[in-house]
């Protein structure tokens, strides 16, 4: 344990936190009721509610680099029931936006797992479930992943094992693509994105 | 029988219970006839009702309370009276209204400008009525004018010109000139802009000479010598000559008849110099019957703004 | 007119962000003000003392004084002038606190405004005239709303003053919510034992009226004289007839009644006394319940009355009573706590209400006092409390805190342990509230004498699983997810104000906040006083409080009936209307608007005019606003007066 | 009236005692911030607000003026507020064809537990008249008769 | 009967692992008149690892569904997975801020023109079809089939944008298998959570999120857990043998709402296709024939003694009607018998009516 110096919190983050979310952190007045209703509480490193102290106290290094922001399941339960209204589930997504902005993955599987399912739709426009599990296994190695439940799923002939490759694949790959070129980051859009847009466009192709 | 002769012969039946009938007589100029008191016979003798029978009579009816009084009655003289009723400012059994269908009165300005260069109003000799036109006896010659062309405006958009209300009605029932008032005018007139109509009140109450023709003129107006507009207590306006106190003496008065105004005109018509006056009254009777479905005369509910409802089902709140 | 203009630093309240000086010297230069400065605290005793040598020193005849909210300190300075020897409506008042230093920070934008403000008020004040009040007899009778403890302290104080009372209580017995609960903290003595002789004291003060199963129908009048109308609702029993035998009550065929007293824990009767204590001891039915009112058949009660007390055809009665003074102390509600549907909203039987526990542990109550689970009858051995249930809750609208729940919560784990010695009680809370005396001993000894386990967290979830309850919760101390498998939950719901509060503070003319409770005229200086002269609050009306607060607020409403209606006449509010006859054309507007048919009209010569009820008249200036030649004009708030500010403020 | 040129504009606000102006009191007492425009009249009721009031600030050269009362149901004098959101709602209609932009004037109802509410109204109202911008004066005066007429009055 | 005719996004699932939900979807679609039109070469939502990654992104990526959607004419939708149309309804909510809407639009160069809505197969069926409806269409009941509707935690959920029955406790799945004949048991775990995509990167959430689902099914005596979803299908039907080895033992079958409602209208295998669950359903079908024929006889037994006894009501009433009407005779020359009897005669003949519109 380290001793949490106050005067260094990290204003900047909690209102990046916020703007990220729309949520106002400082409205939570720590019931632990999140917490409570977590059914993802027992994988993680910190709870839901000392996420959002953790938050609050703008201790930025401790919730991007936790597993607790990236195995959020996104199941509502703390956003349905917090008193104050918040939108836990959303604040947890924000963190893991700007986590996975820093390159912070707390949980490498998780996030191996998600760049596996993106990167299924960006090469068919679809996920497609065998070709993401191999992308997953790639990127984790855990090449024995469930590999018990074959021999139940495939012959009821659920599993396809090309993918369904929609005509607009390219239009959803560009999407992607532009969004990791930054497009959509908010200050470009407000100051204006129309031409630069289109000149980042052109530079593409 | 003309309508003329029937009403007097129902102002002669009526006049025994009567302390006066009030109608039209002759006037100062052919085009303008004048309010005739009628105690007698004799005071029949150039009675006169039809075009030129312009004044409201009701004007009057509040200063003779207390005796029983007749009044030949226009359609819109009916709701004034009907107004003044339901306001108690008169007894109803204290009046003896005598209807009769009204086509329409003259607007003297209008004729001035159709005489255009002829001569002035004033030296018109006589007026005759000829179908869809009048013929004018001018200096130089006969001018025929289109009877609609010289109407009043009033006239156009009446939905009133029978004396509902009448206790003895003379003719056939006119249908109206409309069948309701749309209150186009004013739409027309506001769309001109906050702007424009700022700089339209400047200009025409610059013109105003404080003359107060068109309070007196208003058969509704219940202060009379009591006008908060000379008054020091209380003292709600200046007696300069500035426009904005000037302008503030018809929102007084507009404000005064909300809900009460009965769109006779009367005031406007009034105005030495063609002051748009009753443009104000008539943006708020058209608010008034948006709101409540009120019109003034018509009916004897109590006017809306002396009465409220709990919910007020047409009142959309700003929501903050 | 001579003014002088005061302007209060209020130490640095106003100070802070105005110039006060600034303001006073720009005042010097007003009209007719001959005496202008500042001052450190206008409303302390050298403040009132300064403007009192001020007046006689410059010969002042009217006094401006710049200082807080003329709501807070109006009568104050009233009366400082007054003592310097001017009417007291020769006194303006300018806001430059609440209004001005309080919502901003920018100096220079708040001297200017507060030099304008104090501008408007010289204004004003050059047009004031002096008014002198009338005096009335008053009616030394008090109507007290409500007999729950609140209700039944204001009532005795004031019956044993001397003054007559009038209880009305919607219920047929009066006691309120504390003749439900079984023992109070932090002493854990027993409720009844404590209120019951109250009670009965009520019952039998010769001073004391009481209307119990009532209603406040309607109130008109005003302070010394109030007009109210009480419904006694029909009981369908002649209490002049009924001894409170309880024999229909045994043998009333209809056994499914809902049980208001007891919370529904167990049916009752159609015919019932609520409990055994009940004040008045009388059997009343239940109409929706009532076999003859629902089948048509049925006459049991009727039959076995010995005193012939049944009457099914009994209607609603009106009763008229004149009273000077009314404490309204009608207490509160439970929040209705179904909203939580991860409580199950209501579908577990063994999930309860603290108040619905009170009854399972009293003696009196329906399990005998014995702790039993409503779903089976057995006896719970793990009880799962639950603290801030519908309280601190911005999601469904309640974010305060009912301040009692903490310490009701502690009382209820002892009393646990006291039944059943082997019971484990678990509370989950999210911060113990317990500033009284005593109190927070109390949560102490619960936890380290009995043993209560206290969770610090909220609960997420209820669901039931093999014949137990498992509750989802947190311990945020622990810094995790906990679970417990509990017998019996119990919820500490909190309160609200009480149905139909909002209705009837319209029919008394008093304000009431957003959540129904009564306001009270000043948050400290006049907390059982309202905004309507001669209408009290006594008791969780006001806001939510327990028991010693509300026997506190209680007599301290009494004692404010009791000051005013010690005197035999009252000075009546000169800021009324009249009538200046010679304006006045009799066209009667005024009387038709007159939301108190305080004006009349009257025959001057011949003429018709109007004419002011100055005894009736509450100066809403109504008919000032209507009359269109000003001839009605509303004392102290003249159009004059009002234009007066309009130009102050006109720049053209 | 005088306000600090280019930072404020002037509105009049008309609020009866028992509930706005306690309203005001309380978003004081709660210290909410406000913008400074707004200068206060107080008035028993909404009902003793003649619309000419309103109308008189406006022409007189208020840029905004805002009329608060209790709410519905609440007056404490039973009925004022009644006749007032009637009286108000119809001089709505006034405003325009005499050359005023309605937005200039608007009327509500805030209780005197509303402190927050009371900020909200006048920041929201605040904003709204500075969006308008200062109102222009009806041209035609021959001097600066108002406070020579107040002080007609006292004499 | 109205047809309905709506946009129809399939998700990606129901091209894999759901094709059962996807089957059995379309074809009680038709069979309650709704038209399904599936929006033109539509693509994948993004689903978790989209917002996770970025709500402009994955609002993006809807964003593209809506306006593949306005290329066929379609402003309204329904889905059948409750992940997609989470994802697709916080997009439209997100995409009312203009700002947030020019980033999406940044992303996919496609503004979108039309308004759109999207709800879920289970809200279309239960708002604008009806369980009266349903029940109509029904031809072999579900009548002894004991089950629990298992929600999952996106149907209802975040309520503020879902804007569908209670979030803690929903009823429409309830109706609907109510409607179909079914036996709904109390459930408290409707909305929990199943653990959803994690059970691929985190192992050991499944055995224990799913399995507390299973366990309370088993305990409150479900022949079989209904689902609305198809990774909380996956979860609790394929993987029920990590569940086991996880500690909880219990063995149900997992079907899909729909393709109980394919198999209650009478559909053949193929539509409803249960050959597709991992978990046997035949076992609980037999439980469900044997309680059907202990209720029906029970059923027979409690309505021929409500006959008999409204039959002696009857008439006592009849008895008593002319005991009246000879007192009442010696006044009134008429008595009214006859409109009584009528009345009586009415009865069978409805009833005939009612068994003929059935059949």
């Amino acid at each position: 344990m380290e001793t949490v110096c106050l005067n260094k919190s990290d204003d900047a983050f909690v209102k990046a936190v916020e703007a990220e979310s729309g949520q106002r952190v400082s409205r939570c007045y720590q019931c632990g009721n999140c917490t409570a209703g977590c059914p993802m509480f027992f994988t993680f490193d910190y709870s839901v509610s000392r996420i959002m102290r953790l938050i609050q106290a703008g201790q930025k290094e401790q919730v991007l680099s936790s597993s607790a922001v990236w195995l959020c399941a996104g199941c509502e339960t703390c956003t349905q029931r917090c008193p104050n209204e918040i939108d836990v589930a959303g604040v947890m997504d924000a963190c893991r936006h700007i986590a996975g902005r820093e390159r912070k993955f707390g949980a490498r599987a998780v996030s191996a797992f998600f760049k596996a399912f993106m990167d299924s739709v960006r090469f068919n426009g679809r996920s497609h479930e065998v070709g993401t599990m191999a992308l997953y296994m790639l990127y984790t190695g855990r090449v024995w992943t469930d590999v018990e439940l074959a021999p139940k799923i495939l012959p009821k002939g659920k599993m396809p094992l090309l993918p369904h490759r929609i005509a607009g694949r390219k239009e959803v790959a560009e999407i992607i693509n532009r969004f990791n070129q930054g497009l959509s980051d908010p200050d470009l859009v407000r100051a204006g994105s129309a031409t630069q847009g289109a000149s980042a466009k052109e530079a593409v192709s | 029988m003309s309508i003329q002769d029937e009403l007097k012969s129902a102002i002669m039946a009526a006049l025994p219970d009567l302390s006066c009938v009030i109608g039209w007589g002759p006037g100062p100029e052919p085009l303008r006839a004048a309010p005739l008191f009628i105690r007698g016979e004799a005071d029949l003798e150039g009675f006169t009702a039809g075009f030129l029978s312009v004044n409201n009579p009701a004007l009057y009816l509040p200063s003779l309370k207390g005796s029983k009084v007749g009044i030949v009655a226009k359609g819109c003289d009916a709701r004034s009276v009907g107004q003044l009723v339901t306001e108690t400012l008169i007894k109803r059994e204290e009046v003896h209204v005598i209807g009769y269908p009204c086509g329409g009165v003259i607007d003297v300005d209008k004729v001035a400008a159709g005489l255009a260069d002829a001569c002035e109003p004033g030296e018109v000799g006589a007026l005759r009525e000829d179908g869809d036109d009048v013929v004018l006896d001018t200096p130089k010659g006969e001018v025929r004018l289109a009877k609609k062309d010289v109407t009043a405006d009033k006239c156009g958009r009446c939905t009133f010109p029978n004396a509902e209300n009448a206790d003895v009605f003379v003719g056939i029932r006119r249908a109206p000139a409309a069948a309701e008032d749309t209150y186009a005018d004013i739409a027309e007139f506001e769309a001109r802009g906050t702007e424009e109509l700022k700089a339209f009140w400047e200009k025409e109450m610059s013109r105003c000479i404080r003359c107060y023709a068109c309070r007196n003129a208003c058969p509704l107006c219940v202060c009379r010598d009591h006008c908060i507009a000379a008054s020091r207590e209380p003292h709600w306006v200046s007696q300069a000559d500035d426009v904005p106190d000037k302008l503030f003496f018809q929102v007084i008065h507009a404000v005064h008849l909300s809900g009460r105004c009965t769109g006779c005109g009367e005031c406007e018509r009034a105005c030495p110099l063609g002051i748009p006056v009753l443009k104000l009254k008539r943006a708020l009777s058209r608010r008034v019957e948006n709101l409540f479905g009120y019109k003034a005369g018509i009916g004897t509910e109590t006017p809306p703004l002396l009465t409220f409802a709990i919910e007020e089902s047409t009142i959309k709140e700003r929501d903050w | 007119m001579r003014i002088g203009v005061f302007i209060c630093h209020c130490g640095s309240n106003i100070a802070g962000t105005v110039d006060c000086a600034g303001v006073a010297q720009r005042a010097a230069a007003y009209p007719d003000v001959v005496y202008s400065t500042d001052i450190m605290y206008a409303c302390a005793e050298p403040g009132q003392d300064a403007v009192i040598a001020a007046v006689k020193e410059h010969g002042l005849t009217g006094v401006v004084v710049a200082s807080c909210t003329p709501r807070m300190h109006e009568p104050t300075f009233r009366k400082a002038v007054e003592r310097a020897g001017i009417n007291r409506y020769m006194f303006e008042m300018a806001n430059i606190r609440e209004h001005v230093s309080w919502i901003g920070k920018d100096v220079e934008a708040n001297t200017n405004k507060a030099a304008e403000l104090v501008r408007m008020a010289a204004a004003k004040l050059r047009l004031n005239r002096e008014l002198k009040p009338k005096s009335f007899p008053v009616t030394k009778r008090v109507l007290v709303i409500g007999g729950g403890v609140a209700g039944i302290q204001a009532a005795l104080d004031a019956a044993d003053a001397g003054l007559e009372v009038v209880m009305v209580e919607k219920q047929p017995t009066i006691g309120g919510k504390m003749a439900k609960l079984d023992k109070t903290f932090p002493t854990v003595d027993c409720s009844s034992c404590i209120l019951g002789p109250r009670m009965v004291d009520v019952a039998q003060h010769p001073n004391i009226t009481l209307y119990a199963y009532s209603e406040l129908e309607e109130v008109s009048g005003y302070v010394g004289n109030f007009d109210v109308k009480i419904r006694k609702k029909a009981t369908y029993v002649n209490w002049d007839k009924c001894t409170g035998c309880g024999l229909c009550t045994e043998k009333c065929p209809s056994k499914k009644s809902y049980d208001r007293f007891n919370e529904g824990v167990g049916p009752t009767t159609a015919i019932l006394i609520p409990f055994p204590q009940a004040i008045p001891k009388k059997a009343s039915i239940e109409r929706d319940y009532c076999r003859l009112f629902n089948q048509g058949k049925c006459g049991v009660c009727a039959k076995v009355c010995p005193t012939g007390a049944i009457d099914y055809a009994m209607q609603d009665e009106i009763v008229e009573v004149k009273v000077g003074g009314i404490v309204a102390a009608t207490g509160y509600d439970l929040v209705d706590w179904t909203v939580y549907g991860e409580y199950g909203a209501g579908r577990y039987p063994d999930v309860v209400t603290s108040l619905q526990y009170e009854r399972m542990l009293s003696a009196s109550g329906p399990t005998g006092g014995h702790i039993k689970r409503p779903s089976d009858g057995k006896e719970p051995k793990d009880v799962v409390f639950i603290q801030c249930v519908a309280s601190r809750d911005p999601s469904i609208g309640r974010p305060y805190c009912s301040g009692f729940c903490c310490m009701y919560t502690a009382k209820q784990a002892i009393l646990t342990k006291d039944h059943i010695p082997d019971s484990q009680s678990y509370v989950f809370y999210m911060d113990i509230r317990s500033p009284g005396k005593g109190y927070d001993e109390f949560t102490r000894r619960v936890q380290e004498e009995y043993g209560a386990r206290y969770v610090r967290g909220r609960v997420s979830m209820i669901y039931p699983k093999g014949g137990k309850l498992v509750v989802r919760g947190a311990d945020t101390l622990m810094g995790g997810q906990v679970e417990v498998e509990a017998d019996l939950v119990v919820l500490a719901v909190g309160g609200e104000a009480a149905a139909g509060s909002p209705a009837l503070a319209e029919k008394l003319r008093i304000s009431y906040d957003g959540y129904g409770f009564f306001m009270e005229g000043h948050p400290k200086l006049k907390p059982v006083e309202t905004n309507t002269a001669g209408v009290f609050l006594a008791g969780a009306c006001q806001g939510l409080k327990d028991i010693p607060s509300s026997v506190a607020q209680g007599s301290a409403a009494a004692a404010k009936a009791i000051g005013l209606l010690s005197r035999n006449m009252l000075d009546s509010d000169p800021q009324i209307a009249f009538v200046s006859v010679n304006r006045c054309v009799g066209c009667r507007k005024c009387i038709e608007v007159c939301p108190f048919k305080a004006i009349r009209e009257i025959d001057m010569r011949g003429q018709p005019k109007a004419e002011v009820i100055e005894t009736v008249c509450q100066g809403c200036g109504l008919c000032n606003a209507t009359c269109p030649q000003g001839a009605i004009q509303l004392s102290h708030f003249t159009d004059n007066q009002i234009l007066a500010e309009v130009e102050a403020l006109c720049r053209f | 009236m005088s306000v600090l040129e280019g930072k404020e504009l002037r509105i009049v606000g008309f609020l009866c005692n028992w509930c706005s102006y306690g309203g005001a009191d309380t978003a004081g007492v709660g210290r909410f911030t406000q913008p400074t425009d707004l200068r206060i009249i107080r008035v028993p009721c909404s009902g003793r607000i003649n619309p000419l009031f309103v109308m008189k600030a406006l022409i007189g050269g208020a840029d905004g003026v805002l009329v608060s009362g209790c709410h519905p149901r609440d007056c404490h004098y039973a009925e004022g507020n009644y006749y007032a959101r009637r009286r108000l709602e119809v001089l709505k209609g006034l405003l325009p064809v005499l050359g005023i932009n309605p937005s200039r004037f608007e009327y509500t109802w805030v209780s005197a537990s509303e402190g927050q509410r009371w900020q909200h109204v006048v920041e929201t109202f605040t904003a709204r008249i500075h969006a308008l911008g200062p109102a222009q004066a009806f041209a035609g005066t021959t001097g600066p008769a108002n406070h020579n007429r107040a002080d007609a009055m006292v004499s | 009967m109205s047809r309905i005719d709506v946009g129809y996004f399939p998700g990606c699932s129901g091209l894999g692992t759901s094709m059962e939900y996807e089957r059995s979807t379309r074809a009680v679609c038709r069979e309650l008149g709704i038209g399904l039109r599936e929006i033109p070469d539509w693509n994948c939502c993004g689903s978790t690892p989209a917002h996770s990654t970025d709500s402009a992104l994955s609002a993006a990526l809807a964003s593209r569904v809506f306006a593949q959607g306005e290329k066929a004419g379609i402003g309204d939708m329904i889905t059948p997975c409750p992940s997609c149309l989470k994802n697709l309804r916080v997009a439209l909510e997100h995409m009312e801020d203009p700002l947030f809407s020019a980033r999406v639009d940044a992303l996919t160069e496609r503004p979108l023109q039309m308004r759109h809505s999207i709800r879920s197969v289970l809200q279309i069926l239960i708002e604008d079809v009806g369980p009266e409806r349903i029940k109509a269409r029904v031809r072999r009941s579900l009548k002894g089939l004991k089950v629990v509707p298992y929600y999952g935690c996106l149907m209802t959920r975040p309520e503020k944008i879902m804007r569908f029955d209670d979030p803690e406790n929903p009823v429409a799945l309830d109706r609907l298998l109510e409607a179909l004949g079914a036996e709904v048991l109390a459930f408290p775990l409707k909305t929990d959570c199943c653990g959803g995509s994690f059970a691929i990167p985190a192992r050991k959430v499944t055995p224990r999120l799913a399995g507390r689902i299973l366990d309370m099914a088993g305990e409150v005596g479900a022949d079989a857990v209904v689902v609305a979803c198809p990774l909380c299908q996956m979860n609790l039907d394929l993987r029920q043998g990590q569940i086991r080895a996880g500690g909880v033992d219990r063995v149900l079958p997992v079907p899909y709402f729909t393709q109980l409602a394919a198999y209650a209208f009478g559909l053949p295998e193929q539509e409803a296709a249960f050959k597709k669950l991992v978990q046997d359903i035949q076992p609980a079908f037999a439980c469900m024939s044997r309680r059907a024929a202990d209720i029906e006889a029970e059923e027979r037994k409690t309505a021929a003694a409500e006959a008999e006894k409204a039959r002696l009501a009857a008439e006592r009433a009849a008895k008593a009607a002319e005991k009246a009407a000879e007192k009442a005779g010696a006044k009134d020359a008429a008595p009214d018998g006859a409109g009584k009897k009528s009345a009586a005669a009415k009865k069978p003949r409805e009833k005939a009516d009612a068994d003929g519109g059935e059949a």
